[in-house]
């Protein structure tokens, strides 16, 4: 297998961008994920590097050597369809082993190492079987094991979990992590869906409207977000945004929220403002785990109140939705003490606040 | 998305542009011949692929029965068997089209007539002469024979089974949660039918009968037994032409040819996307 | 008097059998209807809106039996889950149309429509065709079309699957206080289980055309009546160990376990049984009744953490809350939290009393 | 704006909000309109009866008509040909007429010859354009125009064509006196030419269909599995091709076997008969012989043979096809 580099690369279908100079490093044997809502670009980055679109600017490099003008068929390249794309006139045994009939490899060997994949990925008792006989799972497998039979350079997975059941979904994210490492092969999945990413990559790409947000760990995009739309598409549940204007009068910092209210700033999150002393519209990000209720826990936390306006109470899932004027905060209740329409007091934990510039998104730390 | 090597791709021009030849070749020959005069339709003064000296003459001929340097003059212009051929090719159409769809919505919607119904409807490929005894006999007896409403008929007819298979291809393209949403709404099953399914099929209604149009306009066959005098339609015409004036009218009979050809080639391009599935009677869409 | 009631309703479809299902749907109340997809959960929406003629039973509409009536004639509305827009009409046409169906007069459609239409903020597309609008906005319109008249109930087939997950996210809590404030009487379809119980009042699990169990949302999440139940609620999956209860039926006996499982309660002696426990009821700790496992691999998902072991030789998913970043910082030894633990005898069903 | 709704309904529970509804039109018609199945009924109502009246009735007549030597000219009405009746004795004769059976043959040459040509041809036109190319959408409709000409104009276009002064024989230096149409073995050539140059297109068509209809995700597998576009063709696209290599043959073959306007308009059947089909035979029967009951046993033999041909060639495709 090789590394994968994408220096500046853009593409442009005539005056619309699609991807605008990304850049990526992705290491030999590493498994990262292409996140973005639908249409951010990271399909047709996918389909760049397999060789289906050229970019219009940059380069991608295998191992360091260029890709432009090598043809699709011969970059080696394992690509897993998000329909499977499994040829349905052929048998089970037929599929896996077209990539090594193709290469003309002897018969022997084909035989052995269809086999061999076939019980890796426990088909080996449906190898004469019409390959549409198989269920939704089983497809799932052969298709990967159809590209990881020819021992490709790079592995490419577009969305290869989202037509699965929930319950198979769960078991196949462990079975394709356990893959990957089996394999040792670098690994690039693309998804919309912010769970997998985190359950499955070494390290998460976030891209918006054609732009890299981030590129980074699942927890260091998760605890340290570059900006304000990496925090809202990434974690579930969602975390709280709101928005104002920042006020500061005689030193003492507060955040007036569009739809009204206040939020007094202090510790962490206001150190992070003041230091963008030139910002005025700011943003506050804070995920429902980081807002506790009852007394303060620590003297710099930010006390509010407001009023319950629902309740969501299934298994681990204890949320309560708390309404202040307009804005509306998700917070994390298992001690399952609230009830609905009743007002209530509660505190962000005032250094899990993260602080955004509201303008250009851009995420305010006071020490970087 | 994959560039094939130059060398493929000129090959592959090279071979279509001979195709393309061998397509205008005969067609080239006609369409030039109908604007020769009466001396060049012959080669006796050498092969030329343009006339010389091009000229409306033949047009002129055939629609006024008579022109300058023409020796003779005919009896009966294309002016007949023009507007025979649109009368009833466009009731014929209208018959096949409206009878097609009404009964292909009932099969694909309600399910009514399967079984042996559905069979004789499997006619789809009606050989007409197999049949012809019984239709001539029944012309004669409802006094249909030369009339435009008897050839109109057998052209609804004839083409009947093929609307019925074209449209029940479209309809079965719309999602029945479109109808349940407008009963649902409220639409008695006529409303819907009429406010929601036929508005979506439209295109599929318009290219239907643009279909049985072409096929009633290019039919000989039937023109030519169902018909005898007042109302012949055009490819009939441009047989009679010949045997009744003895000398071979090359270029006035390449007028008519063109005249007769233009609308279903136009029409057939307009269908260009629907023509997989109209000419394999549904059995493959593409 | 119920809504909508559905008395022992059954239709047979080649190699699929619907039924015989009995359910009441209160007036003003969210019940949802989730299930694996193809569990026959779309035909229940169809059989109450008279869409599909049921073989056997009945259904009842608003306290009368609804055989006679067409579906035209009972004043429901429903969102499809390809939203069955009519293509070739506007947004508003689509809107009113049920209106203009009934011929409710000009001015009374006008208020019904502005009012729609400020509520799902659809007034600036009114004029497009659904080609030309994107998902949200197209299933806005569906759902503007299904509220714009007064029904009895509105039935909703997955309104909101296609959506983008933030979209979708925003879509649930929407509906929920449009609901809510309309005190309309919602059936929600959805495959997509923390939807349906995060916006149901109550919820019917529906498997292979039957009805498992119909219950409040966290209900059929904590006690699920048989073990088809308890294999489709819950993500990740409940962990599941066949086995058999020990001829004095104080222990469970299975191979994935080193050493019976002491019970809380008297069991059925010497009957197979499956004994299952979900991934948030087992806890790091090496006490005298924990378990063996061998770590595979961790999905770091920021608030909580999944850990994939091995015990015995099943594959187990353990939801640690908090952080663990990598696979030797866990535990070799758990044990299950006895107050959450599910049996289920030979035919699945629950036995715990 | 938003209480207008909610207040109206608050008040207002499900069932109560019903009374508002205007009185249904009862009546014969708003009746029907209301009944699925008896609207489908009166839906289907024109096309039983067309096909009753002109299609089954008419069958019934030629086959009662074809028991007789009944002929338009001997003054009976056709009801009473019971008079002349032969038990069988047309398809007797039917079994041991020559003239028919060789038109029977030279129909079959014309369809052995003419079918695989505009197969071969439109295979391959097909394969040239299975891959995007520049002017594609322009060339295709070109190469399509031949089949949309009426062929009775196709007849006159290869009629001109192949005289002696035409410019075939110009092309080909050949003599003016060099025959095609008045040859006893060319005549049948250039029908076979001309019905070759107005229907390979039908074949391309249908055959290029055929080959888009394979999954572009499963060509695009194929691709990066490192399949060259030809192993592709041979591995992934003509297997799946069956069903509609099958329906453009049974499709050609049977409107091959009805050929009747281009040997008319060019050749007349002519030299003598020898570009005489089977439909030229039937037409000079009925309209020169007025052999009318002869005709018709001849007539249904063929339309049992050819629709069963069809058919089965037809349901075995599309069973494939969805297969």
């Amino acid at each position: 297998m090789s590394s994968i580099t994408l220096n500046r690369v853009t593409k442009r279908f005539d005056q619309f961008t699609a991807l605008e100079n990304l850049s990526l490093d992705i290491l030999e044997g590493e498994f990262v994920a292409l996140l973005g809502p639908s249409g951010c670009g990271k399909t047709t980055t996918m389909n760049m590097i397999a060789g289906l679109d050229e970019p219009s600017e940059g380069g991608i490099y295998f191992d360091g050597e260029s890709l432009s003008g090598i043809p699709l068929q011969d970059r080696n390249i394992g690509f897993v369809f998000q329909n499977y794309a499994i040829f349905t006139h052929l048998s089970v045994y037929k599929n896996l082993a077209y990539g090594l009939e193709v290469r003309r490899l002897p018969k022997s060997e084909i035989e052995r190492r269809v086999r061999a994949m076939a019980d890796r990925m426990d088909l080996g008792k449906d190898l004469d079987r019409p390959a549409t006989s198989l269920s939704v799972n089983e497809l799932q497998k052969l298709a990967i094991g159809r590209s990881a039979v020819v021992e490709p350079r790079v592995f490419l997975l577009d969305e290869p979990l989202s037509s699965l059941d929930a319950g198979f979904r769960a078991y196949m994210r462990a079975e394709l992590k356990v893959l990957q490492q089996e394999f040792g092969q670098t690994m690039i999945y693309v998804t919309h869906d912010q769970i997998e990413a985190m359950s499955l990559a070494d390290k998460i790409a976030v891209i918006d409207k054609g732009r890299l947000m981030q590129y980074g760990s699942p927890l260091a995009v998760y605890d340290d977000p570059a900006n304000r739309f990496v925090a809202n598409f990434v974690g579930s549940p969602r975390i709280n945004l709101v928005d104002g204007e920042l006020r500061d009068e005689a030193g003492r910092r507060s955040l007036v929220l569009n739809g009204g209210g206040m939020i007094p700033l202090s510790g962490g999150v206001d150190a992070d403002f003041a230091r963008g002393a030139a910002v005025h519209g700011g943003s506050i990000g804070i995920r429902p785990q980081d807002i506790y209720f009852g007394d303060r826990r620590a003297d710099d936390d930010i006390r509010l109140t407001g009023t319950v306006e629902s309740l969501e109470r299934v298994g681990p899932r204890r949320l309560a939705y708390i309404r202040m004027q307009e804005a509306r905060f998700l917070a994390v209740d298992d001690r399952d003490e609230l009830s609905v329409r009743e007002e209530v007091a509660f505190h962000l934990v005032a250094n899990k606040c993260m602080a955004f510039n509201l303008k250009t998104g851009e995420r305010l730390r006071a020490n970087s | 998305m994959v560039r094939p090597s130059p060398g493929a791709l000129a090959l592959k021009y090279a071979l279509i542009l001979f195709a393309c030849a061998i397509v205008a070749y005969p067609l080239l020959w006609m369409v030039t011949m109908a604007f020769k005069p009466y001396p060049e339709w012959t080669t006796g003064t050498g092969m030329t692929w343009f006339p010389k000296n091009p000229t409306l003459q033949n047009f002129e001929f055939i629609f006024f029965g008579h022109a300058k340097g023409a020796v003779v003059s005919l009896d009966r212009t294309i002016v007949g068997p023009l507007i025979a051929s649109i009368v009833t090719s466009v009731c014929g159409t209208a018959l096949a089209v409206v009878a097609g769809t009404l009964s292909s919505y009932a099969v694909v919607r309600y399910g009514i007539l399967s079984g042996l119904p559905l069979q004789v409807l499997q006619l789809r490929l009606f050989p007409p002469l197999a049949v012809m005894i019984p239709i001539m006999v029944m012309w004669a007896f409802l006094g249909a024979g030369d009339t435009w409403w008897g050839l109109s008929l057998i052209y609804g007819i004839v083409t009947l089974p093929f609307a019925f298979w074209l449209m029940k291809t479209f309809f079965e393209e719309v999602p029945i949660e479109i109808e349940d949403a407008a009963r649902v709404s409220g639409c008695s099953h006529w409303r819907v039918f009429y406010r929601i399914t036929l508005p979506i099929v439209a295109p599929g209604l318009a290219t239907c009968a643009l279909f049985v149009f072409i096929m009633n306009w290019s039919d000989y066959l039937l023109a030519l037994m169902l018909t005898q005098k007042n109302w012949m339609t055009l490819p009939v015409y441009m047989s009679t032409l010949t045997s009744a004036m003895g000398g071979q009218m090359y270029g006035v009979k390449s007028a008519l040819g063109l005249i007769a050809a233009i609308p279903p080639v136009v029409f057939g391009l307009l269908i260009q996307k629907h023509l997989v599935r109209g000419l394999t009677f549904g059995a493959l869409k593409q | 008097m119920h809504a909508i009631e559905i008395k022992g309703a059954q239709k047979s479809f080649p190699g699929f059998t619907l039924g015989p299902l009995d359910l009441a749907v209160r007036r003003g109340e969210v019940f949802g209807i989730f299930g694996p997809p193809s569990a026959g959960k779309t035909s229940v929406l169809r059989l109450i809106l008279g869409l599909l003629p049921q073989d056997k039973g009945a259904v009842l509409v608003g306290g009368a039996d609804a055989a006679s009536m067409e579906a035209s004639e009972r004043d429901m509305s429903m969102v499809f889950q390809n939203l069955a827009l009519f293509p070739h009409m506007s947004g508003r046409e689509n809107i009113v149309f049920p209106l203009v169906e009934r011929n409710v007069p000009e001015d009374e459609i006008a208020v019904r429509l502005d009012a729609v239409s400020e509520v799902l903020h659809v007034s600036h597309i009114l004029h497009k065709k659904p080609a030309q609008m994107s998902g949200g906005e197209r299933q806005r319109i569906a759902l503007g079309r299904a509220l714009v008249v007064d029904s009895r109930a509105i039935l909703l087939d997955e309104p909101i699957s296609a959506l983008d997950a933030r979209l979708r996210e925003e879509m649930r809590v929407e509906l929920k206080r449009l609901q809510r404030t309309k005190n309309q009487t919602f059936v929600y379809v959805s495959h997509d289980e923390e939807e349906v119980m995060a916006i149901s009042d109550r919820v019917a699990v529906m498997i292979d055309g039957q009805i498992a169990q119909i219950g409040e949302p966290d209900e059929i999440y904590n006690r699920p009546g048989t073990l088809g139940v308890a294999k489709v609620v819950g993500s990740p999956p409940m962990n599941l160990f066949e086995g058999r209860f020990s001829s004095d039926g104080r222990y469970f006996e299975c191979e994935d376990f080193a050493v019976p499982y002491p019970l809380v309660r008297e069991a059925l002696k010497g009957k197979v049984a499956t004994v299952g426990i979900r991934p948030e009821d087992i806890r790091e700790d090496d006490a005298a009744a924990s378990h063996e496992i061998a770590l595979r691999s961790i999905e770091p998902l920021g608030g909580y953490t999944i850990v994939n072991a091995v015990l015995g030789h099943r594959l187990v998913k353990i939801r640690a809350s908090g952080r663990v970043t990598s696979v030797d910082r866990y535990g070799r030894r758990v044990t299950f939290d006895p107050r959450h633990l599910h049996v289920f005898d030979g035919e699945g069903s629950r036995c715990d009393g | 704006m938003t209480d207008i709704i909610s207040t109206r309904v608050a008040d207002v529970s499900g069932d109560e909000a019903m009374d508002g509804k205007a009185p249904l039109r009862r009546g014969y018609w708003s009746a029907v309109a209301r009944d699925g199945r008896r609207l489908g009924k009166w839906f289907v109502a024109p096309t039983v009866i067309l096909l009753l009246f002109i299609v089954v009735f008419p069958l019934a007549m030629q086959l009662y008509l074809s028991f007789t030597w009944w002929t338009p000219l001997d003054g009976v009405r056709w009801y009473r040909a019971f008079e002349s009746f032969n038990a069988g004795d047309n398809y007797a004769r039917l079994a041991v007429d020559s003239a028919l059976w060789s038109a029977i043959w030279r129909t079959l040459v014309i369809m052995v010859f003419a079918v695989p040509a505009q197969f071969l041809l439109g295979l391959g036109l097909a394969y040239l354009f299975v891959d995007q190319f520049p002017g594609r959408k322009f060339f295709y409709s070109v190469l399509l125009t031949p089949m949309m000409i009426v062929p009775a104009v196709v007849g006159l276009m290869f009629f001109l064509v192949f005289q002696g002064t035409g410019p075939f024989n110009h092309t080909f230096g050949l003599p003016a006196s060099f025959t095609w149409l008045t040859d006893v073995h060319r005549a049948m050539l250039s029908v076979i030419i001309a019905d070759t140059w107005q229907w390979t297109p039908l074949m391309f068509l249908i055959l290029l269909s055929g080959m888009l209809a394979v999954p572009p995700d499963q060509l695009l597998a194929a691709r990066l599995l490192g399949g060259s576009s030809w192993q592709n063709f041979r591995k992934i696209i003509l297997p799946r091709m069956k069903p509609v290599i099958a329906i453009a043959l049974v499709l050609r073959s049977v409107e091959c076997f009805k050929i009747f306007d281009l040997n008319f308009v060019m050749t007349k059947g002519g030299p003598g008969v020898e570009t005489e089909t089977v439909s030229l035979y039937l037409y000079k029967k009925t309209f020169a012989d007025l052999d009318w009951a002869y005709v018709g046993a001849i007539g249904l033999v063929i339309l049992f043979v050819l629709s069963a041909i069809a058919a089965s060639g037809l349901a075995f495709a599309s069973k494939k096809a969805k297969g």
